[in-house]
């Protein structure tokens, strides 16, 4: 597989390292009073679909971003590459 | 009598003899034969035994479908099984053997199998040595066994090397034939980037093994002019001796070139090249291959594919027989006899399945329309053929035409599905091909020249304005089309003698109707059930003719009945040249201390621990057992000082305004509070609550700190703190970066460390106990101005100290910290030794932070920070994490002083049968402590910390130990820590 | 119809005309007792026990391809119950077990190979890892025995003990793992099912299931809607998919596992041997091919194929141990999709659905499972509880903490 | 004053080779800061390196040149440039600060790679067989800079042009990647 870089161009996938569904980004606030569910789910209840998903990426041996790559997981079609810190400041992450 | 098949023309350097071996007969060839033309022009039909029946078979391709003329190549170490004669280029003094026989080729004692026949029909192994139990592996299944296989390893190390590499284009075109040439003329005349590849040492396909005559050239005219303008292009690369052996995901193609295998010697180069083509665009022009018609006895030497006849008696001169027949259900069997006359050959007969006028009738033979063979005779090749109306034809050789089926392989890769054509009785490429691949001539179901070479060319105009690039001129060259005219015919139901259909795995047209009789009707089922299309050749040829027999059991149409679809590699690719360069101690690289050099000079003992090599204990001359190394060095440094290279912990430079807070969320301990100059142990978890790591971290000023974590996890909780700050909290003013490689790093422990460290640190700075305390840090300069890091801390439990200097003096600094201990007898000690010592201080390590523990299970619930969220805090929590039996980090000292504990041992109670349901925890690490003069452990245990002074039993079954041994508290040596503090 | 040799034998001199079909092609009832979804080996082995071990006959086989499409037919085909934890070792060696007489029990043979399967490792870390878990096997009665180096190299001297990059120090054999003809574990579980009276609905492919009120009733399916009292999905690889019909989250991800097998060549690998310093497994089929894996690719997918990073690794893996298959040839390579939990261990539980039952999770190691979680599943439909030595495999282990994790690699499930 | 001193070793003892028109050679003579970007600071930092070095800071993946100590600013990643060039008597990071003051986190690399250059008509073609990266000048020209794996070393590679490239490997595998270079350079000869 080819990882499109969105600073770095089409990358060969070797010199990446998986993590998974995207949103282990969104991390649950310890303070809720609901927070043993909230992260039970967070961490194990994933995202599996089959078709487009959003994973995170590690360029370990690139420049060392975390990317939200979007990729169908019937094809490998991979249509969308972010930087995770992009993303994770959208989504409001931001402290 | 020499090469009696030789006839003249053909692509051979006669100028040249090359001699080579085939069991051990010696024979003549040129450059430019394979070893398959070769062993034909020298009149040897017999090469080789069929997989299960054993028998006698001979070569019936020209190419890498080749199902039966597999052989043992070159000798010793260098032999090389299941070679196929038909792609192996001859050169100087080859040598081949034939495989898969007791005995000599032509006498095999296994040939009994074949009479035996009726009883090894498919499956019959699932059905039968089931009695008595017991025997299956005992008797059956080594007599079986035994029989396994085709080829031999030679036992032996591969002696040759092999390399890999990358490529990037802009389209890459598979396959050098009338398509793949055309393709590469527009396509290279765009000024895109471009790479050819083919599997043949000669480019042309088909068009070198024809007659055909293209823009008033022959073919082979056509493709010395073509290659000639395309060599010339600086932006097309020529791979031959190439195989494209599969696609895979967005555009990278899988692909071997054979560097040195046609040579005599490859003179220490690579033997071939595994690349990794990076394409855009993709044009598969790789051609079609023949299929057989299945009869009786359609297996013996001497029956051939026609179009690989063709190829022999046209590019290599030689003739496969003497008397050729021809049994064809198409157009293509009649090229077959027109050459063979042009070239004198004398044909027997002509023999087509379909009814109709003869289109030609070459002399002296027998036309025979709407003819069938239903048998051949002759035991180690063919004599005589007999057809259906009883007619027998005299023939040495019989070429057969069933058809052509496009190579659409590599459109398969990905997930495509290939779609029937009854017009040429064939499945061609469906959609959902890899993505960028195009697919053009033969390949793509255009049999003909004609739409070779325009689907070619156009294939390779498309692509380059697919990518940005402009058209180009091109004209296909005139040729004279011929229809295919094929009327399908798979198998001579006449025949009551076995038909085969898989050649090398003995598959007959009855073990398919008995597959389908026993319900194994669906496609797949079938293949497994029978071993279709599972031998070498992949079922290039059978695959069809197989389904068509299983579409009229099951009265269904072909592709009704199913389809093949193929998965990678299109043909065997060695697993030598998959691993590349990376084998004995090139498997992975080597990571070196900066004490490595020294420490060689010093007889060390090293040890793996990751990419990294460590010295493990160095030895002294008169001691003769590690025990000896490693006593003396935990004692001497327990005693005065020792020296030991830490450098491998990773170390990470941690910088921001909010580099405390940040510390605090990664670490489950508190850290917003350290002050500048000082360390902490820090304890790090992952966010299900379980032990990820430990170290210490150090304050170097109000935003800077320098993280250590363990040798093993330095990369894992790099990425994790990148994750932390990049994902999680992106808000956070922090930065990581590695400094690992950055500096030296040696611990210095032991009574008199100070003192050593006395005599390097620069004056100007302070290290007495008041002003560099334990647990204190500080950048100082040693040696006169060289600037370095001190932190007082102790994995030993002695008053020690880490000192790094930048890498660079790395080698300078071990040699000087053992000049500098001379007066204190300063010993180097290892990792051994380093592990002992942290046993006997009760430290955890690799063996109790296993992503099994949890900060309470070592201990360390005390620790835990509790105001603050942290990775893990949440879910650590977790009632299955906490309940009361949950095993916890104790110390074990066996009752028996002289006996040993075992790391790996579990623990049961006294008086209690050693069983699972009785397990209460095992020991995670042991030492021989030269300081306490016994064994020791630490381990997990049930309640542990409840249970200090009980006895228990460490029992190994394993190696038929069982000890009692006392719970004990895992800080055998100076639990209060009083020697950290002098 | 038995088999025997005796049968062979008639057969044989009458023209091979009197072997039967090994299963009918039923066409569907309108309502079973229990309906199981997935026609691989874990299925048909359900099945099968289910009749034959409680007397439950009125069963239904679900299939949306072929019987056996799914892992059964493309795995590496490994036996073993070298495990660590409580949670896993009685199970997998009762599976074990169960393999032992599985040829005399399905009168069908399935080719139990039990040739032994060696790990190596390379380090005194690793060395004390497998002793903690060959005793562990030990304890729970299975067979393990630790071998030196020396020991190693008298079995397989055809090891790279020289130049190695980790040299061999040692390995843990479990001389009754091996392995075992996988196609014929399906097809042997069925004939036996469907002889007990188990229908085997092939392309018969679940679209939905029928859940009214918290209970589930039965499925819609391609050959029309079929009702049951109990419906058991066990349908590893397509788990997250079928699991979220029924609106149920499983902690599961979806990954492609590649297997590779060379040319046939002469007998040269004793049993199943691996790797402990890299990522390669290989064994030598009956054939004489060298069936052999190695790590996952690493990604979520469904795409049943895999890519060549991984393809270059196992290789390099193979070379590192045994440079000697450098001119062996792969002949074909392919890639399946397994489940792979959180924890690297399996489920056989309820649902929170009343009568939706659910067995998955079983990572790259499911083909070992089968005649366990066969009969362990057939056990939960059958007494509502579950078996003994399937207790730990529960789908709510991760919110009460309670995990199965042999690697402590924690919930990474490419990890495991 | 101590009685010690400590002698300064390259990670190759400064080694030359040459195979027919390919050079290999170990760079010695130059230190490398990593400079990461405070939160917020990219302006600040961008002009402190306009105004010391007289360039801009280079996008992720382009170098950039200046005459002020023979530097080289390396985009690395969005928020980190390394700063290549030629070693003086003080101390790198000292030097940066001197420079840049507090603009940046400085990070001294110097002793963490071992710094080669390969040059000559044969480079590419031997880099063909290690390097996954692009390297025709049409798609990473000269002044393109980026990090990737080699045998199964993290490497960054510039292209100094010509034919010419400088590579960064890890220093403590510093002789596995010698003899990787070297054996790609013997393969294609």
């Amino acid at each position: 597989m080819i990882i499109d870089h969105p600073l770095l161009g089409p990358r060969d996938v070797s010199e990446f390292v998986y993590l998974g569904d995207a949103s282990l980004i969104n991390r649950p606030d310890s303070q809720n009073e609901n927070a043993a569910k909230h992260f039970y789910e967070y961490l194990y209840l994933r995202e599996n679909p089959a078709g487009e998903h959003r994973e995170l990426w590690y360029h370990e041996h690139g420049d060392r971003s975390w990317l939200v790559v979007t990729r169908d997981t019937l094809t490998h079609k991979i249509t969308r590459v972010e930087l995770a810190r992009d993303t994770a400041l959208a989504a409001g992450r931001n402290k | 009598m020499s090469q009696i098949n030789r006839i003249s023309g053909g692509l051979i350097d006669r100028d040249k003899t090359l001699n080579f071996k085939f069991d051990g007969r010696v024979f003549e060839g040129h450059p430019g034969d394979t070893l398959a033309s070769a062993l034909l022009a020298n009149g040897q039909r017999l090469v080789g035994r069929s997989f299960k029946y054993h028998r006698p078979r001979g070569i019936v391709t020209a190419g890498s479908e080749e199902p039966n003329a597999l052989v043992q190549l070159r000798r010793g170490a260098h032999q090389e099984p299941n070679t196929r004669a038909t792609e192996t280029e001859l050169f100087e003094g080859l040598e081949a053997t034939s495989q898969n026989h007791r005995g000599s080729l032509k006498y095999d004692l296994m040939a009994v199998n074949d009479l035996l026949s009726p009883f090894l029909t498919a499956g019959f192994y699932y059905k039968t040595f089931m009695w008595p139990k017991g025997f299956w592996e005992k008797v059956y299944e080594p007599a079986i066994r035994a029989s396994a296989g085709l080829g031999r390893l030679s036992g032996e190390p591969d002696p040759d090397t092999y390399d890999k590499g990358f490529l990037h284009c802009d389209i890459l075109i598979i396959g050098g034939g009338a398509a793949g040439l055309s393709a590469a003329l527009t396509a290279g005349r765009s000024g895109a980037r471009v790479i050819l590849a083919e599997e043949n040492f000669r480019m042309g396909g088909r068009l070198i093994a024809e007659t055909l005559e293209l823009g008033g050239m022959s073919g082979t005219e056509w493709v010395t002019e073509t290659l000639a303008e395309l060599t010339a292009m600086t932006n097309l690369r020529f791979m031959p001796r190439t195989t494209v052996y599969g696609a895979f995901d967005h555009g990278i193609y899988g692909t071997l070139e054979r560097m040195t295998d046609h040579l005599s010697s490859n003179e220490q180069k690579p033997r071939q090249v595994l690349w990794r083509i990076y394409s855009k665009r993709a044009i598969l022009c790789a051609g079609a291959t023949e299929r057989l018609i299945a009869f009786g006895n359609n297996d013996r030497p001497g029956v051939m594919l026609a179009g690989a006849t063709r190829a022999y008696v046209n590019r290599w001169a030689v003739t496969p027989g003497q008397r050729i027949a021809i049994f064809t259900n198409n157009n293509d069997g009649w090229r077959t006899a027109t050459d063979l006359t042009e070239k004198g050959v004398e044909v027997t007969a002509v023999v087509d399945t379909r009814d109709g006028p003869a289109r030609v009738t070459p002399s002296g033979a027998s036309v025979v329309m709407g003819g069938r063979i239903i048998d051949t005779k002759g035991r180690h090749g063919i004599r005589s053929l007999t057809l259906s109306n009883g007619q027998t034809i005299p023939a040495d050789c019989l070429a057969v035409s069933g058809g052509w089926n496009p190579n659409v392989h590599l459109t398969c890769h990905q997930g495509g599905r290939p779609v029937w054509r009854d017009d040429i009785a064939a499945f061609t490429p469906g959609d959902n091909l890899p993505v960028g691949m195009t697919v053009a001539g033969a390949a793509n179901g255009s049999l003909g020249l004609a739409g070779a070479l325009a689907e070619g060319g156009k294939a390779g105009n498309v692509a380059t304005q697919d990518i940005g690039y402009s058209r180009s001129n091109y004209t296909a060259p005139k040729t004279e089309e011929e229809a295919v005219g094929i009327s399908a015919f798979w198998y001579v139901k006449e025949s009551r003698q076995r038909s085969w259909l898989d050649l090398q795995n003995d598959v007959t047209i009855k073990d398919v109707q008995l597959a389908c009789q026993e319900g194994f009707s669906a496609v797949e089922h079938m293949k497994r059930y029978t071993t279709l299309g599972m031998a070498t050749d992949q079922g290039k040829m059978a695959n069809v003719p197989a389904l068509a027999v299983l579409a009229e059991c099951t009265n269904k149409s072909i592709p009704d009945t199913g389809t093949t679809v193929f998965r990678p590699p299109y043909s065997p690719v060695s697993i030598g040249a998959f691993a590349g360069r990376s084998r004995g101690n090139d498997f992975r690289p080597y990571r070196l201390t900066p004490s490595h050099d020294w420490a060689v000079e010093q007889s060390a003992v090293f040890v793996e621990t990751g990419m990294w090599l460590r010295a493990r204990w160095f030895p002294q001359p008169g001691e003769t057992h590690w025990r000896q190394h490693v006593d003396r060095e935990v004692l001497q440094t327990r005693k005065s000082v020792g020296v030991c290279d830490v450098t491998t912990l990773g170390k990470i430079d941690i910088q921001g305004r909010d580099a405390p807070a940040f510390l605090n969320s990664v670490y489950a301990n508190a850290f917003g509070k350290l002050a500048v100059g000082k360390v902490r142990y820090g304890l790090m978890l992952r966010e299900d609550g379980i032990a990820m790591d430990d170290g210490t971290t150090a304050r170097l000023s109000e935003k800077r700190f320098v993280m250590t974590t363990t040798t093993a996890n330095a990369v894992s909780v790099f990425r994790h703190l990148e994750f932390c700050r990049q994902c999680l909290w992106p808000g956070m003013d922090v930065h990581v970066i590695s400094a690992t490689e950055q500096f030296a790093q040696y611990s210095v422990a032991g009574p008199n460390s100070r003192r050593l460290l006395g005599r390097l640190v620069d004056p100007e700075f302070d290290i007495s106990n008041e002003a560099f305390p334990f647990m204190a840090c500080a950048e100082i300069t040693v040696c006169g101005g060289t600037p370095a890091r001190l932190f007082r801390i102790s994995f030993s439990g002695e008053l020690a100290y880490e000192i790094a200097v930048p890498t660079r003096y790395g080698d300078a600094l071990i040699r000087v910290l053992i000049a500098a201990g001379e007066p204190f007898d300063v010993v180097p000690y290892g990792t051994e030794a380093l592990s002992v010592m942290r046993i006997e201080k009760g430290h955890p390590a690799g063996g109790e932070l296993n992503g099994q523990t949890t900060a309470h299970d070592l201990g360390m619930g005390r620790l835990l920070s509790k105001s603050t969220d942290y990775i893990g805090n949440t879910l650590r929590q977790r009632p299955g994490l906490n309940f009361e039996d949950r095993p916890t980090l104790m110390g074990f000292r066996p009752v028996d002083r002289s006996t040993n504990l075992t790391a790996g041992a579990h623990i049961i109670a006294k008086g209690k049968e050693a069983t699972m349901e009785n397990d209460e925890g095992w020991i995670s690490s042991v030492a021989s402590s030269p300081t306490l003069k016994y064994s020791i452990g630490l381990g997990f245990i049930k309640r542990g910390s409840r249970r200090l002074g009980d006895v228990i039993r460490v029992v190994n079954p394993l190696k038929g130990e069982d000890v009692e041994a006392e719970i004990v508290s895992p800080h055998f040596f100076d639990p209060d820590g009083e020697r950290l503090r002098v | 119809m038995r088999n025997s040799g005796f049968k062979i034998l008639t057969e044989a001199l009458t023209g091979n005309k009197g072997w039967k079909a090994n299963w009918r092609q039923p066409t569907p009832k309108s309502a079973y007792d229990v309906i199981i979804v997935g026609a691989g080996g874990h299925g048909l082995a359900t099945a099968y026990y289910l009749a034959k071990e409680f007397d439950i006959t009125n069963v239904a086989v679900l299939e949306k391809g072929w019987i056996g499409s799914g892992n059964v037919g493309r795995n590496t085909t490994i036996i073993r119950s070298n495990y660590m934890l409580p949670g896993n070792e009685p199970f997998y060696e009762w599976s074990m077990k169960l393999w032992e007489g599985l040829e005399q029990d399905l009168n069908y043979n399935v080719m139990v190979s039990q040739r032994g399967i060696l790990n190596l490792f390379h380090n005194d870390p690793q060395r004390d890892t497998f002793i903690r878990r060959g005793n562990a096997m030990r304890l729970a009665g299975a067979d393990a025995v630790l071998l030196d180096r020396e020991d190693v190299q008298k079995m397989c001297p055809f090891f790279d003990f020289n130049s190695s990059r980790f040299p061999i120090k040692g390995g843990l054999l479990q001389p009754r793992g091996g392995t075992v003809r996988h196609d014929a574990v399906a097809w042997g579980y069925a004939r036996k099912g469907d002889e007990l009276g188990v229908d085997i609905l092939q392309n018969c492919e679940v679209q939905s299931f029928m859940i009214e009120g918290g209970v589930c009733k039965g499925v819609e399916t391609t050959k029309g809607s079929i009702k049951a009292k109990k419906v058991a999905v066990c349908v590893a690889g397509s788990s997250g998919r079928v699991m979220a019909m029924a609106g149920i989250r499983v902690p599961i991800e979806s990954h492609v596992m590649q297997a590779f097998v060379s040319e046939a060549l002469k007998p040269v690998i004793p049993g199943v041997v691996t790797f402990g310093a890299g990522h390669f497994y290989v064994s030598q089929s009956d054939k004489g091919g060298l069936v052999f894996g190695g790590d996952i690719d690493g990604y979520n997918s469904y795409a049943q194929r895999g890519n060549l990073p991984v393809v270059e690794d196992v290789c390099e893996g193979g070379m590192a141990i045994m440079p000697m298959i450098g001119r062996a040839r792969i002949l074909r390579m392919w890639g399946g999709t397994v489940d792979m939990s959180m924890d690297g261990s399996p489920f056989i539980d309820k649902t929170h659905i009343e009568g939706l039952y659910f067995n998955g999770g079983w990572c790259y190691g499911g083909f070992k499972a089968t005649p366990a979680s066969g009969w362990c599943y057939a056990h939960l439909l059958a007494n509502e509880k579950p078996h003994e030595v399937a207790s730990e495999f529960r789908l709510d282990r991760f919110s009460r903490g309670h995990i199965i994790d042999e690697k402590g690699m924690g919930a990474q499930p490419n990890l495991h | 004053m101590s009685d010690f001193m400590l002698k300064v070793r390259s990670p190759l003892d400064g080694i030359e080779l040459t195979y027919g028109d390919v050079a290999i050679r170990e760079i010695t003579d130059r230190d490398i800061v990593s400079i990461a970007i405070p939160l917020g600071g990219t302006e600040t930092l961008s002009k402190a390196v306009i105004s010391a070095y007289q360039t801009e800071l280079p996008a992720v993946g382009r170098c950039a040149k200046s005459h002020v100590d023979n530097a080289h600013f390396l985009g690395m990643a969005p928020d980190q440039y390394f700063i290549v060039f030629d070693r003086s008597g003080s101390e790198s990071t000292d030097k940066i600060t001197s420079k840049l003051g507090k603009t940046g986190y400085f990070t001294d690399q110097s002793d963490s790679w071992v710094m080669m250059r390969i040059g000559g008509p044969k480079s590419r073609t031997a880099l063909e067989r290690i390097c996954p990266i692009d390297l025709h000048p049409t798609v990473f020209p000269e002044e393109s800079v980026t990090r990737t794996l080699m045998e199964h070393l993290s490497t960054i590679i510039l292209s100094e042009g010509n034919d010419h490239y400088l590579l960064l490997s890890a220093r403590s595998s510093a002789g596995s990647f010698l003899q990787v270079l070297q054996k790609s350079v013997e393969n294609v000869l």
